[in-house]
Parts: structure tokens; C-alpha cells; sequence
């Protein structure tokens, strides 16, 4: 699966995107979140507040609650402050 | 019609780019938004501060603009109507996003542009991180922006 | 600021005006009406035809537009306005009146905007008088404008 | 007093404006087009529907019952149609 990070959970991460085989028992957005921040220190503080985490799938607007099974994209990033 | 790019907009080209040619159009309405000055309430202005730089999210962008437009073409009796959103390193003054929208009468042509600006506000994948002297910040996501979009739904 | 002129106006420049040199302007929201050819439902477009012809009562039009402009200024925060209206003869296309106002906040534009036209359509005094094939007629006012302009009362 | 008419009105009435030293009887705008009708066939003509006629006294939107006396300029039009 192809993540993606954008802002400061970009930059708390440390890269913009990676490619990661997820376990199987990953199968909603809070789920990832709760794998991923398992993946060292840097991950941990980037979800650390998870009300300030909003998830795209596919290039889609979802809920943390969504199902990322077969996803081909998420990306993880704050509530954003464009126009 | 949605454009993300880095380079700066000129409004009368892209309406007449709209309108040309056409006498079915009564009204056009446009919003452009500025880069203010975040520091302008400081005692000592720092004129060599104040830099906005905008981050998107290529693909989702594009896809979010065009269905935000689509649903603005769903609700109102639009003729035409272009979002342009721009993204990279700008400075107050300068210009970051413009929505117009035109159609046979006002009324469709103001509530299509507010709709589509507060939509864009609250679903559009950019971010903004402003550099002032404290060094460099992201600008946190507004309430009332969400307010906003919530009226139209 | 209020103009009232036979000449054609271009957006970016008025725009320009009203931006140059400023950092505390978020938002320009601009309303550009043009005439429609009223005769463009018919099976036979005449393009010699569809002229439309404004008269205007010089003095009182631009005291009602100042007015109108100062009422706008006393309910919500611009930091600039202007209303173009333009009179004398004009072709299907053209530009009739511009309304652009300027405020750090999207909304207070967008609102002061829609006010403006709202009530320039019912208090400034301007009369059109459309040329069609079967000769000259006067257009008459709608009441969807008094409701428009009712609201804000 | 200056009298002044706008679109078909002026055209009804064939000049766009004159001076008329009126009847002390006349007081408001009303009684003012009641003189006028009574000037001629165009007056009357132009007159006759007085759900259409709107006034301006010193170039200020009024009221047909609004009083005309002392005014310098008083305007006949239908409904505005700008914008």
C-alpha cells in the first residue's frame, strides 16, 4: 500500500510517501494509524493527537473508521487550510 | 474548469476566456483571494517576512476541485465557472485562489462562487505554512470555515 | 468609489487599484453584469438587433450609488469598494456595472457584494430600453428585485 | 420648479425637463401629478398609471404623499432598472 504524509506529519514523519505491506489484521484507518505509530518515535509523535489526523483513501475524504482493505493510496494529513 | 498551478492568475483574461462569445451571460461573479500580511498587527512591521508557502496534494487536488465544481454546476443554473488554486512560495499581496462563475442572473452566481469557496476552504487538499521571524508555522484549520461549509449541506 | 461613465471598464485593473501596496486584503469579490441578448431564444438570431440603451438621472445616480456604497461600509468591514455603472448604448456582451468590494474576511465581501447589487437594482436611477426587431421597448422592473433588496432591510 | 422626467415618461411627455411655478394648492407629489395630468393629453397619458410612477424630490427617493413644497427639483420615473 502506497502512504502518503502531507504538512507537519510529513515533516514529523520524515518523508512524503513509502510503500508498506501491511499485516492483515490492519484493516480500518485507525487501525493503520495504530501500526504505524508502532514504527519508532517519529511515527508515534506524528499521530500522537489523533483529532488533528484526517485520512484520504484512494484520494478520498474518509473517516478514520473507513475500511483501507484494497486501498491502492492513503494519505494521512491535518484538516486542511487551503484558499 | 480547474486549474493548481504555481503561476500567478490575470482576472479579466480568465473571465473573458468565460464570456467571449457568448450574450447568454448576465452575471460573473469572481472571488480572489489575497496572501495578507499574518504580522500586520505587529508594533514593527518586518517587511522581509510574511512568506506563505502552499502545499497540496497532486491527483486528490484536482479531483476534489472538479467534484466541488461539478456539484456547484448540480445545484445552480451555472453558464460557466473556474477554480484556480495555486500552490508553491507566495507573499502578502499576492494572489493564491480565484473562483468565478457565471450564469443568466445573480442570485445563482453569488451563491455558486460562496458555495464553491466555502467547500473549497474545508475540503481542497492544500495547507499553508507561514515563515515569520519566530521562524516557520502551519496555519491551523479554522472552526468557522467548517461552519461554513456545513450550511450548504 | 462611485463611477458613473459611458466607457468600458477592465476588472483586473480596477482590482489592481484597489490591492496595490495593501497586505491586509484577503478577500476581492467582484460582480460583473453584462447584457444578455434578451432575444436569444428566438429560432432566428438577429445580430443587428439586441442594442440596449441606458439613461440615468446625472447627479441623483451618483448620490444614490455613494449612499449605497456608504451603507455597505457602515455594515461590514471593507477595506475598499467600488460600484461602476455604465450608461448609453450597449451591444449583447457588454459590460454594464462592476461592483468590487475588499474586506480581510471572505464573507464580509461576498455579503457586501450581493447588498450592493441588491440595492443599486432598486435605488439607482437608471432606465434600459432594449432595440429588437419590432422596434424599441422599455424593460420593466422586476419584483424579485424589491424581495431581493427587501431582505437586507 | 424644476420638473424633470425620466424614460417613457419623458418620452410621453416629449421633454425631459421644465420649470413651473405651481399652484399654492399644491403640496405633495400626489397633488403635483394631479396638476400635471390636467396639462395636456401627453400629461395625462403619461400619467394615468400611478402605480408605475416613483418620485424623487431633491434627488432623494420619496413617496407619492410626500410634500413637495420648497422643493428645487422634483423627478418622474418608473421603476429603476440598472444594474
Amino acid at each position: 500500500m502506497k502512504l502518503l504524509y502531507f504538512a507537519w506529519l510529513r515533516e514529523r514523519i520524515g518523508v512524503p510517501e513509502e510503500e508498506r505491506d501491511l499485516p492483515a489484521s490492519v484493516t480500518t484507518a485507525h487501525e493503520l494509524i495504530d501500526y504505524l505509530s508502532a514504527q519508532g518515535s517519529a511515527y508515534q509523535a506524528a499521530f500522537a493527537d489523533r483529532e488533528l489526523i484526517k485520512v484520504a483513501i484512494d484520494q478520498e475524504h474518509a473517516a478514520l473508521t473507513a475500511s483501507v482493505v484494497g486501498a491502492h493510496e492513503v494519505a494521512f494529513f491535518p484538516p486542511v487550510t487551503g484558499g | 474548469m480547474v486549474r493548481v498551478e504555481e503561476d500567478d492568475f490575470d482576472l479579466s483574461t480568465e473571465v473573458k476566456k468565460i464570456t467571449d462569445g457568448r450574450t447568454d451571460i448576465g452575471a460573473v461573479v469572481s472571488f480572489t483571494g489575497l496572501v495578507r500580511d499574518f504580522q500586520n498587527n505587529a508594533d514593527t512591521p518586518k517587511p522581509d517576512q510574511g512568506q506563505m508557502t502552499l502545499e497540496h496534494y497532486p491527483g486528490m487536488t484536482e479531483k476534489q476541485l472538479e467534484q466541488i465544481e461539478a456539484e456547484a454546476h448540480k445545484r445552480w443554473p451555472l453558464s460557466a465557472s473556474l477554480i484556480i488554486h495555486r500552490f508553491g512560495t507566495l507573499n502578502p499581496g499576492d494572489q493564491i485562489v480565484l473562483v468565478l462563475t457565471a450564469s443568466p442572473h445573480r442570485q445563482a452566481a453569488f451563491e455558486a462562487a460562496m458555495f464553491l469557496m466555502d467547500w473549497l476552504k474545508t475540503k481542497a487538499p492544500f495547507w499553508k505554512k507561514e515563515t515569520g521571524p519566530e521562524g516557520e508555522a502551519w496555519v491551523a484549520a479554522k472552526s468557522d470555515d467548517d461552519a461554513a461549509a456545513d450550511k450548504w449541506s
